[in-house]
């Protein structure tokens, strides 16, 4: 037989809920548009767990190839603590920051805070860049070139797409300050900035990765 | 287990004759494949196939009889009741669940006993000491490097009957794939790796071989034929090889590494009228030519003149004096003979 | 967005909420420095100190997804909650098959591949 | 002089012309060649030409661009994507077609070239996979999905856009290479070191990769629009388990996108590093390693056959329980077994590659594993069985392709079981035995099935039905087509004979090509016929109008509304009670009822993103693949400018006023009043304009 229910329980999966995710607070009379911007959340989590599959393989496949040094230098001879445990630091620095961005978005305390916020994260995240690019450049002086053999291809296809990603999350940091100066905090400001903090957090969890067994499980 | 599977033989039986019959071609040939099958290893590959189709008809028989008869017994202008609201019957639920399951069990079971008997890797059950030949996928040929008789052969790959047979196997170019069907297993054949393969055969005959695994124009002549000979010619043949073989020296092996079937190579020996299926052998050959192929090593060519220099070539009258052909320059490009990459670290 | 006086609620949870960042800074904190610390300055056996490695970032990664990103098995969470351990779900799949068929095959024919 | 010619065409020379080889050396052979590959460039340039001049001389570009192009509209985006499928497909039958007919008379000899064979399963492969399945799949998807649910549209329209695009992008890429020739020859799974640069210097394979990279990242984003419409979006009261079944298996396809695309991301792009960068990924010196590649394309390659397969099998889902009059048998646990596939599909994939010499253990439980997805599988297979059992079956063209896939499928399914057993693999590994099998299966599963949704969903596109006769004849001539095609390569493979081989040199096999070949003809005729349905149905179009927009008597909520439906899909969002929402409406008599009150409908707005990106992606891709770095360059800045400006854009919906809304639903309720009702006897006639009578329980008709 058809069962049918009471109308009433038809909501079920629509029950207003309180706003759970930093800086949503339009509020009931936004009813509409808020729930376009948990939608946009949510479908950026999806986004980002596909990303994570990627992340994934490409640490997979650096185990595997961790054989394939062919006679070149290994992860002993390249990588040095000092320079990860400050990549490490300036990166997970940056991550608290962009949460103190959270919250002075979340409260409204006042935009001038929120944008400083912002700008001391990605003056963190350049000073991560930078001292990425100078540790690639002194690997490349010492023959850790990707051509020189798997390993190294392996190497230079995980930890450079991280670092990639960091880019492009700078890039819409900067593209996001921008729309702040033009529209102010209007909710696609602020669901933009709620994205791009999930994306740096994120970043920060696959170098944690990245460190423990690229840099630390190399070295020991 | 054995025994599961030998029960479904006649039947099996039964299923080649059907097929044999479908083939319609009355030619004389017999069925190439593994329906056919000349050693252990295909013959049980056989009984296993029918043993899965037929285990697993159990489950898809009804599907086929059925749908046909619902669509008929229940058509728009029969008069069959119609329940619209009908969608759930426990019993139904049970037994489509239950009996695909208790298929898959039982034919997990038997895959799990298969897998591990018919496993490539495994040396067969003999009392006869295995033959190890040796395998090299190149461009469009095969070379088979028989280590223990210090010989090497193309074109035809000649093994003693009723004696297991180890093959190791590597690839001088891209990915291949080893097969004799009639005999059992294919398996991969890979650049800077060995895989191993274990084949019997149980009759004399002739049988064709073939790479699988697509790797580029040639790669449909990349053929070959298995000649499964007795003992007695099986050391016929390497005495002759001994004998008549031609000499696999650098520059005949910088022109394996060309781009080229095994006919444009007999050609390169200055062998005319050259067929599929015929036998081109090389004695002397360097000293442990596979593995140096297989890690990227250079290969040992002082070895060659240590052996006795008998440099002329085999069995068939129709084929000229190798130095017919003049010998093209030395080509120092080629990859597999010098120290290229790592391999130079790694030498023998 | 100027200047907005916040009601006591919201106060409350925002140094609520300011307290669970510093609470999830320290914790990475100490999570980052055991490891390169036991890196840097100790003769550990390498088995051991592989496992105090991975011990850690995993519990830095919880403690990133619970403190910054606010994952908590909280209801309204919940479907986020899922879809990340789904994800992991998958990706030990794949990265356990993987990591299971390549060492085979290096095992079983290129053993020089073997680290 | 040659410096500027360098630049800026990079190494694209006169020997990119596809018949330059006939005109260097104008042998027999080469000349044949030369003209198959010479015509079906001029047929690219032709239709493009011919396509351009058509809208210029009916004026339609300004149409075109507003309402198509720039449409953010699901269901116009649904119809692009199907277009392009289209197209595609043609030219992957032709290639089809070559083949068979080469290997018809292959003994020995034929007419092809090795390279030209090459191309032609690598790029049949490629397109059918990525550029006709997936875009047709995605299309209906696209369509059906936000109706069913009661939405108005995806959630992300403009990502929906882009998603097109870069479709469109890869698919222009395929084209491109026939008149700037060569493709790849490494065939639909590229595997290195064939495919390294090596080995395979020329631009086939950079076309090959970028084509799939852009299809790849199409995929994903779709799969994640999907999942998140279908987690977010659907109409009040429809909990998870009132979705039809549709729906469900959309939502699976949708996971499966989203975790089983990047695996081929990942390999892809490394193969990329290793041809572009010199890294060493997958070649055979310097430490690298193949079967990486072969390893990540196959974690990808597995789920992907799913998807293709998932979406058909909601498809049936639906035709059956309409066409049978009677609800699906056994909801809970189709369901159920979805879940199940979709999960399991994950968890299978190494058995493409069973010979590359891993142990017993790795081989036998994949392979147990890969049996496993036999269980759900057949359960969704009886419960269609049962759900025509005790109902009243039409035998209409959608019927005709869902019976012939449940007794042709199963035979695919056996043969893949065979497949799965790691000790028979060994013999009929990459043998034709494997191309008849997944034949067997795509073309049974998902080709019908995207034939059926055709069938079945078109009067809902475009407001009349397509006519029954062709369409049955199309359909029978489908199911014997493809039996008398693909059947013979069983016996094929289990003879040895290896997939891929221009010639071959066994008598035996001949009888059995030749019997494939003609069975290739006869599926020309299948399409022929098709052609003929639809070029019949636009005719009569007006005597076939089903406006009133419930033609079959169907069961979801995509029938509660008109053919074709308003653009916001429905006046007010249905609230929805029960399963087979719209079925429940009709049978208390709650269909077609006059809202109280109009709302004013926020709808997104049309944006050029996807053109900009379909435009920017095949620049990129072109440039890579001829080595244009200032082509690559700008189209790369192109796109980011376009990514950066679109997050300024504050106006993105636009408001259906609610007069407008209430003008257009009176007008289609009138109509509906006007409207006789049929019973389902009449369903294929004239009389049928789209509202049914229902047939009686019980009772004999
Ligand atoms: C739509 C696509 C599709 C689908 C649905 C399937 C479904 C299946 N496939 Fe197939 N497959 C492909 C497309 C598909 N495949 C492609 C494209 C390739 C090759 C790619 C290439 O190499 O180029 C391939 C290759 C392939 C291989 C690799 C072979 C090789 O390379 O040597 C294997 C091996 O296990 C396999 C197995 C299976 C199995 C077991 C199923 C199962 O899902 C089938 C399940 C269905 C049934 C079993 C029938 C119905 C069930 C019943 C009636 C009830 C009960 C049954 C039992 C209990 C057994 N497939
Ligand atoms: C969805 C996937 C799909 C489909 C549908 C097909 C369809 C066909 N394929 Fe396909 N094929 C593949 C996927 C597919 N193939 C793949 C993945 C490979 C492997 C490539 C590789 O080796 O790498 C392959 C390889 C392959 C080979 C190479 C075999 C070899 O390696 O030796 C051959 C040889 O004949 C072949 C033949 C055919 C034929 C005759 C059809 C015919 O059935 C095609 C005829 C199709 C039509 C006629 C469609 C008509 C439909 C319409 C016109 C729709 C109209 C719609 C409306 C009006 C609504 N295929
Ligand atoms: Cu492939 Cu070892
Ligand atoms: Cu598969």
């Amino acid at each position: 037989m058809t069962t049918i229910t009471k109308p009433n329980d038809g909501h079920a999966n629509r029950t207003p809920h309180r706003v759970h995710h930093p800086g949503l607070n339009l509020g009931p009379a936004h009813q509409e548009s808020e729930d376009t911007r948990e939608e946009m959340v949510f479908g950026f989590w999806v986004f980002m767990m596909s990303d994570l599959i990627i992340f994934g393989l490409l640490f997979a496949t650096y185990v595997t190839m961790l054989g394939g040094t062919a006679g070149g230098p290994g992860p002993s001879d390249l990588f040095e603590l000092k320079s990860a445990f400050i990549e490490t630091m300036l990166l997970l620095t940056s991550s608290f920051t962009f949460g103190m961005a959270s919250l002075a978005l979340k409260y409204r305390s006042d935009r001038k805070v929120l944008v400083i916020w912002l700008l001391v994260t990605l003056l963190l995240g350049l000073g991560f860049l930078a001292h990425e690019l100078h540790d690639f450049h002194k690997m490349f002086t010492e023959g850790g070139v990707p051509s020189r053999s798997g390993f190294l291809s392996a190497f230079f296809s995980l930890v450079p797409l991280h670092g990639l990603h960091v880019i492009g999350a700078c890039i819409w940091l900067i593209a996001l300050l921008g729309q702040i100066a033009v529209h102010g905090l209007d909710p696609p400001t602020k669901t933009g900035l709620m994205r791009l903090a999930i994306l740096w957090h994120f970043l920060d969890v696959v170098w944690i990765g990245i460190f423990s067994l690229v840099y630390l499980g190399g070295i020991v | 287990m054995k025994g599961i599977i030998d029960s479904f033989v006649p039947l099996g039986r039964g299923g080649t004759i059907l097929f044999v019959m479908a083939l319609l071609s009355g030619c004389s040939h017999s069925l190439p494949g593994f329906m056919n099958p000349q050693g252990p290893i295909a013959e049980a590959q056989k009984h296993h196939f029918w043993f899965v189709v037929f285990v697993t008809l159990i489950v898809v028989l009804p599907v086929i009889i059925q749908t046909p008869i619902i669509l008929w017994r229940y058509r728009y202008r029969g008069n069959a009741v119609y329940r619209p609201h009908w969608a759930m019957s426990r019993w139904l639920d049970i037994a489509m669940w239950g009996v695909p399951f208790v298929v898959v069990i039982v034919l997990a079971v038997v895959l799990w006993r298969e897998t591990h008997q018919l496993d490539p890797y495994r040396p067969l059950d003999s009392d006869k000491q295995p033959l190890q030949v040796q395998v090299v996928g190149f461009d469009w040929k095969w070379l088979f490097i028989y280590p223990e008789q210090g010989i090497a052969s193309m074109g035809q790959l000649v093994l003693p009957v009723d004696r297991p047979i180890a093959f190791q196997l590597t690839s001088a170019t891209v990915l291949q794939s080893f097969f004799i069907p009639a005999l059992g297993s294919q398996i991969d054949v890979m650049n800077r790796m060995v895989t191993k393969l274990h084949l019997q055969a149980d009759n004399t005959g002739r049988f064709q071989g073939k790479n699988m695994q697509y790797n580029g124009s040639g790669f449909h002549r990349q053929r070959f034929m298995t000649q499964v000979v007795d003992d007695a010619q099986f050391d016929d043949f390497v005495a002759h090889a001994r004998r008549d073989g031609y000499r696999l020296d650098r520059q005949r092996f910088n022109q394996l590494n060309e781009k080229s079937d095994a006919t444009d190579f007999a050609g390169m020996l200055g062998i005319e009228n050259y067929q599929h299926g015929d036998l081109m052998a090389f004695s002397p050959i360097p000293s442990r030519l596979f593995d140096a192929i297989a890690h990227h090593a250079p290969i040992d060519w002082t070895s060659l003149t240590t052996s006795p220099p008998q440099n002329r070539k085999i069995m068939d009258e129709r084929m000229p004096p190798s130095n017919a052909t003049p010998a093209p320059p030395d080509a120092e490009e080629n990859t597999h003979d010098e120290a290229d990459d790592n391999g130079g670290e790694k030498a023998t | 967005m100027s200047h907005r006086q916040l009601s006591e609620q919201e106060a409350r949870e925002k140094s609520s909420e300011l307290r669970s960042y510093l609470w999830g800074f320290g914790l990475a904190l100490i999570l980052t420095l055991i490891p390169f610390g036991l890196a840097a300055y100790t003769q550990m056996a390498a088995g051991t100190l592989y496992l105090v490695i991975a011990g850690c970032a995993v519990i830095q990664i919880v403690v990133h997804f619970r403190f910054f990103l606010h994952i908590t098995l909280a209801r309204n969470k919940r479907e986020d909650l899922q879809l990340i351990l789904f994800t992991v779900l998958i990706l030990a799949i794949m990265v356990g098959g993987t990591l299971w068929i390549l060492f085979n095959l290096y095992y079983r024919m290129m053993p020089d591949m073997l680290p | 002089m040659s410096d500027i010619w360098n630049f800026v065409f990079g190494r694209l020379g006169w020997d990119a012309l596809p018949f330059w080889e006939a005109v260097r050396d104008p042998t027999t052979f080469n000349i044949i060649n030369g003209i198959i590959a010479g015509g079906a460039a001029g047929m690219v340039v032709l239709g493009v030409l011919g396509a351009v001049i058509l809208v210029t001389w009916l004026g339609k570009w300004k149409y075109l661009w507003s309402e198509w192009l720039t449409s953010p509209d699901h269901k116009k985006i649904g119809i692009m994507f199907i277009v392009i499928a289209m197209v595609m497909l043609s030219r992957a039958i032709i290639e089809a077609a070559f083949m068979r007919a080469q290997q018809a008379v292959g003994l020995d000899g034929g007419f092809l070239s090795p390279e030209h064979f090459g191309e032609f399963f690598t790029t049949h492969g490629t397109i059918m996979i990525f550029f006709m399945a997936m875009p047709f799949l995605t299309g209906i998807i696209n369509y059906v999905m936000p109706l069913q649910i009661g939405a108005r549209d995806l959630s992300f329209p403009v990502m929906n856009q882009i998603s097109l695009g870069l479709t469109a992008a890869g698919a222009a890429i395929v084209m491109i290479s026939l008149v700037l020739a060569p493709f790849s020859t490494g065939g639909w799974s590229g595997y290195p070191p064939y495919t390294e640069l090596s080995y395979s210097p020329d631009a086939g394979v950079d076309y090959w990769i970028w084509a799939v990279t852009l299809s790849t990242l199409s995929s994903t984003l779709t799969g994640i629009n999907f999942a998140v419409t279908i987690y977010k979006k659907r109409a009040p009261g429809m909990k998870l388990f009132r979705m039809p079944l549709f729906t469900w298996t959309a939502l699976s396809t949708a996971i499966l996108m989203i975790f089983g695309m990047p695996p081929l991301t990942v390999a892809t792009a490394l193969l990329a590093l290793d041809r572009y960068l010199d890294f060493h990924m997958f070649t055979s010196d310097l430490g690298g390693n193949m079967m990486n590649y072969i390893n990540l394309f196959w974690a990808f390659g597995h789920p992907e056959v799913y998807i293709l397969i998932l979406t058909p099998f909601g498809i049936y889902s639906e035709v059956f329980s309409t066409f049978s009059g009677k609800r699906l048998y056994g909801y809970t646990l189709l369901v159920i077994a979805t879940i199940c596939i979709a999960f399991l599909s994950f968890t299978v994939w190494l058995h493409h590659f069973f010979t590359m010499g891993q142990s017993a253990a790795i081989n036998a439980v994949f392979g147990i594993a890969t049996m496993l997805i036999g269980i759900p599988t057949g359960v969704k297979v009886y419960d269609w069985m049962l759900t025509m059992y005790r109902g009243r079956v039409r035998l209409s063209a959608p019927m005709i392709y869902a019976v012939g896939f449940i007794m042709l499928f199963v035979i695919g399914g056996l043969t893949g079981i065979i497949l799965a057993t790691p000790s028979v693999d060994y013999q009929v590994h990459n043998s034709l035995f494997l191309i008849a099998h997944f034949h067997n299966m795509l073309i049974p599963g998902t080709l019908f099935g995207m034939l059926a949704a055709t069938n079945f969903w078109f009067p809902k596109a475009f407001g009349f039905r397509l006519e029954k006769r062709w369409g049955r004849r199309a359909a029978y001539c489908w199911v014997i087509g493809f039996m008398l095609a693909f059947f013979p390569l069983y016996a094929l493979g289990v003879l040895g004979m290896p997939r891929r081989s221009l010639t071959f040199f066994e008598p035996a096999y001949l009888p059995w090509t030749i019997a494939a070949g003609c069975g290739a003809i006869v599926i020309l005729f299948a399409m022929l016929f098709l052609l003929i349905q639809l070029w019949v149905s636009v005719r009569d179009r007006h005597h076939n109008n089903v406006f009133v927009g419930d033609p079959w008597d169907g069961r979801s909520l995509e029938w509660a509304t008109s053919s074709p439906p308003p653009e916001y899909n429905f006046p007010v969002i249905p609230e929805v009670f029960s399963r087979d929402a719209f079925m429940a409406e009709k049978e208390q008599g709650k269909a077609y009822q006059i809202p109280d009150e109009f709302p004013d409908i926020e709808m997104p707005a049309n944006s050029a993103m996807g053109v900009i990106i379909a435009v920017t992606g095949t620049a990129m891709a072109f440039g890579l693949t001829w080595y244009m770095w200032w082509l690559v360059i700008l189209a790369a800045m192109v796109t980011l400018v376009a990514i950066i400006a679109r997050g300024y854009v504050r106006k993105t919906t636009r408001t259906i006023p609610c007069d407008e809304v209430r003008r257009t639903h009176l007008a289609w309720i009138e109509c509906v009043r006007r409207t006789t009702p049929v019973d389902r006897s009449k369903e294929q006639t004239r009389e049928n304009r789209g509202l049914p009578v229902p047939p009686v329980e019980g009772a004999v008709q």
